[in-house]
């Protein structure tokens, strides 16, 4: 059983977002978070799983086809069809899609070129881990940076995920209007996150971990960091309810990313 | 022996062969010849150009290393070290637009992270031909694709940088890479084989036949005949370049590296030759340990290889190990391929045989340094004698006002920024498109301004000054959010040093980026040359960078680049003279180059400077702007236009000057503040202080940009419609 | 052996890239041009193989592999031995 | 008429592409694969047009748009009409 609650980051060769989640999720949130290398195989009794942003494995051939073959893939299998919380972030969501454990593909941007730049994602689903601490309809403004973010399903698998009310983000304007003009990717139905059936994988394109303090243009990214925490300090609770306080990492001043680890 | 064609085709003259015999006391075989030809390049060797960089001030108060290393080293307390340096790829670009500038930066990356430091940013300085021609457009695309293509994927934000468009440039567009990196002060390495016995480590990619003479290509002009040269294209892979970082920077951290060198320019042969005479000692390698990609090499293609994404390293012989399992980790090679000697000799081994036997010091320090011949040019007379035409008096203001703003040289960026990844390592707090780059320190109050800046226009008509601009310029740019400039970094893009007018341009852009350095009292601490940018006889306009690193205190304080309330008071620190020499405006509507570049006081420039770094120390400036291309006109309006709302402006003037140069003469010295009014008195009473003209010279507010000029509405556009045209100008170009 | 595998997006996906390049080409003033559909192909070198066992490998591979299924297609040939 | 032409990196040129695949499917066990390279193709439908003024055509549009004859080279088919 758990003491604490503790997020894992998965290291890919070619992750490059995997130090900023990390300092967000430690620095920021204030949690205890480890690294996990894609050679290993143990997940280090983690209490949610997020697989960064980056270009795992060179991100030849597709967006996210290399990484899932990893060793540390096998272990996120099981520890998602056990109900273990994962997260995908950007190239993260998309080794979730090429691993099946999330339905859906990508394509290239519409307009076939990389876009760097802050976005509104409207939460259409608060029902959800990932979610819960935001309310339905809200507008956040978070980045995205990818090549590879035209989301596409097949027609009756985007019904279906339109009926189970998987789609958790979508692309929208400042006030919340989907328009034509803020789905830059051309994602399909506006399409910036989502959830699978059982509600505890979740892929987003947009980058929470780089909209999460004020001094980088807004801290909305926030949301879905403190829906994660919120969601298993409940169920730790009610694990152990007078286990009082959780116990929170000391922070490093000095930034994970001098040197090596 | 050694004829001349083949001397000519390793652009070695018959006096510099002859001086190889010597130094060698014998005839060198072609390897040899090979590596002395690309050591002794103009690329690697600064033949033409190292009497004048001597001039460069190299001391100063942040330095830790100045030129001679990979890199320029600064303090910048708490235990940190910035590592920056610039290098151009300019011919490699033009011939294979996203190889050539990916591999660019794929070679300032290594520059920086060989020293220990992580690279923290990238910036990049670009010249293009005009828009309107498809080739232009082939060579922009695939350069910008290029650049987000290799930084993106190895997560190094790309976080500023410049554009210009000028005809001079369609047939030799300029790729300049810029990289800031941050390293542990007392963790620094360097490019020296010391200890004698010590392994010699080859580690990264395999050796391929790809960019041999690279270097030599960079120093020779171009002709019909560029396509032969096709061939010497390297192709990036940046994935291999992540790995190769980490797997450096992990190495580095256990301690498992005496001495490192980045493969770059000339390869296997600069790295050996290079570390060991630093070091002053030799080295002896076999070259068929060194892993390579293709069948059948030999010894000439080995060592003058521009393969990507390798480095050597010397360590102890006991290190080897440790050092192979961290490379293996990261699915590396790390193979041993020698060790250090004492003799000063390189000595490499193929099938057994000896191949290479040369002195280090021969290769490394004694190639031939030329002080050539410089003349003024005879255009600078004509240029000079240059006087202004009269304005038309059925000018219409507000048509020119934004026919300047759809001027690809000052539009919006943002169709080249929006491909870089301008974000990840989640540092940029001022991101791309304001007046310089501020990346925060994670944990720490200060962070790091950087920009690159340089007007090639202002140095054609004078290079001097257009040296001097360049420098003022950057510190300004700096200024504008608050920090100190503490180092400079310099690419110097001209035509072919062996025209005297070349070289005058040359030596007068040196004279002037010093004396302005000596100014501000920053030092260089590194830089790149590249020469021989003409095709078919037609130089560019000569092209000084200059990338300038600066400290912001408190990055709390740094102001918005655009308008952030209504109603806010307008101030303009700086003195607007009658002058369009240069400008844009000149260039734009009268189709002319010619005149004056504008004057520089630097007594001036560094008041108002001061100025505004303490207004916004202070806490008293909402909006800073420095006034550059299209004057003050269009630095009004990118106020406007860059704020969140839209929010106009109302100035009024009444100067004594034509009303086309108020508006759009490019006057230095000029920064554009904007405060809430109880602030406005401190700030006026800071610049009196300082002796810095300062006035206000009205509001922010509404939906328009108004513009007064002696009670004459000189011009009324919507804010709207203005954006509208900015945002849309380059991306116009762009749509098939 | 020598095989190559032509992976090309289902006809059903929308091909901007194609359509790219279409536009491109018509610029150039090539009006012939009706359509354009992008795709990548891979040529494997495959060791000492019966044709039966490439039958049974290839595709494997591109399924599990080279191509996703949901977007994508493939064909293949035997090019060489 | 429809056409095929095959882009791919000359043999001189690194592919990183190729190289990948091929460290995959090792690592899935294809061990018979031997050596990998990766390129694009593109399928034009052209027009009403002769097989002669295919024949200049298509090599001037691979040339001018499809492929950088700097780093790469291509082949071309009719595969139908
Ligand atoms: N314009 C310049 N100003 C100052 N130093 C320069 C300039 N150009 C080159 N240098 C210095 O000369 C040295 C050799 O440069 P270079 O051969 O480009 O290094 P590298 O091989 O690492 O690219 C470096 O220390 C570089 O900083
Ligand atoms: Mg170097």
């Amino acid at each position: 059983m758990n003491e604490t609650m503790k997020f894992g980051v998965v290291v890919f060769p070619g992750s490059n977002c995997d130090f900023d989640t990390f300092h967000v999720l430690q620095n920021v949130m204030r949690q205890e978070t480890v690294f996990l290398w894609h050679k290993d195989s143990d997940l280090q009794n983690v209490d949610c799983v997020i697989l960064p942003g980056g270009f795992s494995c060179g991100d030849y051939l597709r967006s996210g086809a290399f990484a899932r073959f990893s060793p540390i893939m096998a272990e996120v299998q099981k520890f998602a069809a056990a109900g273990g919380l994962v997260l995908g972030i950007c190239n993260g969501f998309q080794i979730l899609l090429e691993a099946g454990l999330l339905p859906g593909a990508m394509l290239r941007n519409k307009n076939l070129k990389f876009i760097c730049q802050h976005v509104y994602i409207k939460i259409d689903n608060n029902k959800t881990p990932f979610s819960q601490a935001g309310k339905k309809n809200q507008v956040l403004s978070i980045p995205i940076a990818h090549f590879d973010g035209n989301y596409y399903a097949p027609p009756e698998m985007l019904a279906e995920l339109e009926r189970k009310k998987q789609i958790v983000f979508r692309y929208c304007d400042e006030n919340g209007q989907l328009t034509e003009e803020a789905n830059v990717n051309g994602s399909l139905h506006h399409i910036a996150g989502v959830v699978n059936e059982q509600g505890n994988v979740l892929g987003m394109m947009p980058h929470p971990e780089r909209a999460s303090e004020k001094i980088l243009g807004s801290a909305d990214g926030q949301v879905i960091f403190q829906s994660i925490i919120d969601y298993l300090e409940k169920k730790t609770d009610s694990r152990k309810k007078k286990a009082g306080r959780i116990t929170r990492p000391v922070v490093s001043p000095l930034p994970p990313h001098i040197g090596n680890l | 022996m050694i004829d001349d064609g083949t001397l000519a085709n390793h652009t070695l003259t018959r006096d510099e062969y002859d001086l190889i015999v010597k130094l060698m006391n014998r005839e060198p075989n072609l390897t040899e010849l090979g590596i002395f030809s690309v050591m002794w390049s103009e690329h690697c060797g600064y033949k033409s150009s190292k009497v004048y960089l001597k001039k460069f001030p190299t001391k100063g108060k942040y330095l830790i290393q100045g030129p001679g290393e990979n890199a320029g080293v600064l303090d910048i307390g708490d235990g940190l070290a910035v590592v920056f340096k610039i290098e151009s790829h300019n011919h490699p670009s033009y011939i294979e637009p996203y190889q050539g500038a990916a591999t660019g930066v794929g070679g300032i990356l290594r520059d920086i992270f060989t020293m220990g430091a992580r690279p923290i940013a990238v910036l990049d300085s670009l010249r293009f031909g005009p828009l309107n021609n498809l080739k232009n457009r082939s060579v922009a695309e695939g350069v910008v694709s290029g650049i987000s293509g290799y930084g993106n994927s190895i997560g190094v934000p790309t976080v500023g940088g410049e554009v210009y468009f000028h005809d001079c440039y369609s047939q030799n567009p300029l790729v300049n890479a810029c990289c800031v990196g941050l390293a542990k002060k007392d963790r620094l390495f360097f490019a020296r084989a010391e200890g004698v016995g010590n392994a010699v480590i080859y580690v990264g990619a395999k050796t391929g036949r790809d960019g041999i003479h690279g270097a030599t290509m960079a120093s020779a002009e171009f002709s019909k005949e560029a396509e032969q040269k096709r061939p010497n294209v390297q192709a990036g892979d940046p994935f291999k370049e992540k790995l190769l970082l980490e797997a450096c920077l992990e190495a580095m951290a256990k301690d498992l590296v005496i001495g490192i060198q980045d493969m770059g320019a000339a390869g296997l042969t600069c790295s050996t030759t290079e570390m060991a005479a630093k070091a002053g000692t030799g080295m002896e390698i076999n070259l068929d340990l060194v892993p390579q990609r293709e069948d059948g090499m030999n010894p000439y293609e080995i060592m003058l290889s521009e393969s990507q994404e390798r480095m050597l390293i010397v360590t102890g012989q006991d290190k080897v190990k440790p050092l192979q399992e961290v490379f293996n980790k990261w699915d590396l090679e790390a193979v041993v391929i020698g060790k250090v000697t004492d003799d000063g000799q390189l000595k490499a081994y193929f099938h057994d045989e000896l191949v290479i036997d040369i002195p280090v010091k021969a290769v490394v320090d004694l190639c031939p340094v030329y002080r050539r011949p410089v003349e003024v040019p005879d255009f600078m007379r004509k240029l000079a004698k240059f006087k202004l035409p009269e304005m038309p008096a059925d000018l219409d203001l507000n048509q020119v006002f934004l026919q300047l703003i759809a001027s690809p040289d000052i539009a919006d960026k943002q169709w080249i920024f929006r491909q870089y990844d301008h974000m990840v390592q989640i540092n940029t707090i001022v991101l791309p498109g304001a007046d310089a780059a501020v990346l925060r320190l994670k944990g720490l109050k200060k962070g790091l301004a950087i920009t690159l800046d340089g007007n090639s226009r202002y140095a054609y008509l004078n290079p001097k000054r257009g040296g001097e601009i360049a420098v003022a310029e950057a510190c300004r740019n700096l200024a504008c959010v608050g920090a100190t400039p503490m180092g400079v970094t310099n690419c110097l893009n001209f035509g072919n040093p062996e025209k005297p007018e070349i070289m005058w341009q040359f030596k007068e852009a040196v004279e002037g980026i010093a004396r302005a350095c000596r100014q501000f009292d920053i030092p260089v601490t590194g830089g790149n040359v590249s020469l021989y940018n003409e095709t078919e006889g037609q130089a560019i306009m000569p092209t000084p960078v200059l990338g300038i690193v600066g400290l912001v205190d408190d990055v709390a304080t740094i102001p918005s680049a655009g308008f952030v309330g209504q109603r806010e008071t307008i101030i303009l620190l700086g003195e607007n003279k009658e002058e369009l020499g240069g400008s844009e405006y000149l260039s734009l509507v009268f189709d002319e180059e010619k005149g004056r570049a504008p004057e520089l006081d630097f007594t001036l420039e560094k008041s108002v400077q001061e100025v505004c770094r303490q207004a916004i120390k202070q806490k008293l400036v909402r909006t800073a702007h420095d006034l550059s291309e299209g004057g003050l006109a269009v630095a009004l309006a990118e106020c406007s236009i860059k704020s969140k709302k839209g929010i106009g402006f109302e100035v009024k003037l009444n100067d004594q000057i034509r009303t086309d140069a108020l508006l759009f003469g490019e006057s230095q010295s000029r920064i554009i503040l904007v405060a809430k009014e109880k602030n406005v008195g401190k700030i006026l009473a800071l610049a009196r202080k300082m002796k810095v003209k300062a006035r206000v010279i009205g509001k922010t507010g509404g939906k328009k940009m108004i513009i007064w000029h002696k009670r004459k509405k000189v011009i009324e556009q919507p804010v709207e419609l203005v954006r509208d045209v900015w945002e849309n100008s380059i991306p116009g170009y762009f749509k098939v | 052996m020598k095989i190559r595998i032509l992976v090309s997006l289902k006809p059903s996906v929308l091909d901007p890239q194609g359509q790219a390049v279409k536009n491109v080409l018509h610029t150039l003033g090539y009006k012939s041009v009706k359509d354009v559909r992008q795709g990548k192909f891979f040529e494997i070198e495959l060791e000492s193989l019966e044709r039966q066992e490439a039958e049974k490998l290839v595709p494997e591979m591109a399924n599990k592999v080279l191509a996703n299924p949901i977007i994508e297609k493939f064909t293949w040939e035997i090019i060489e031995g």
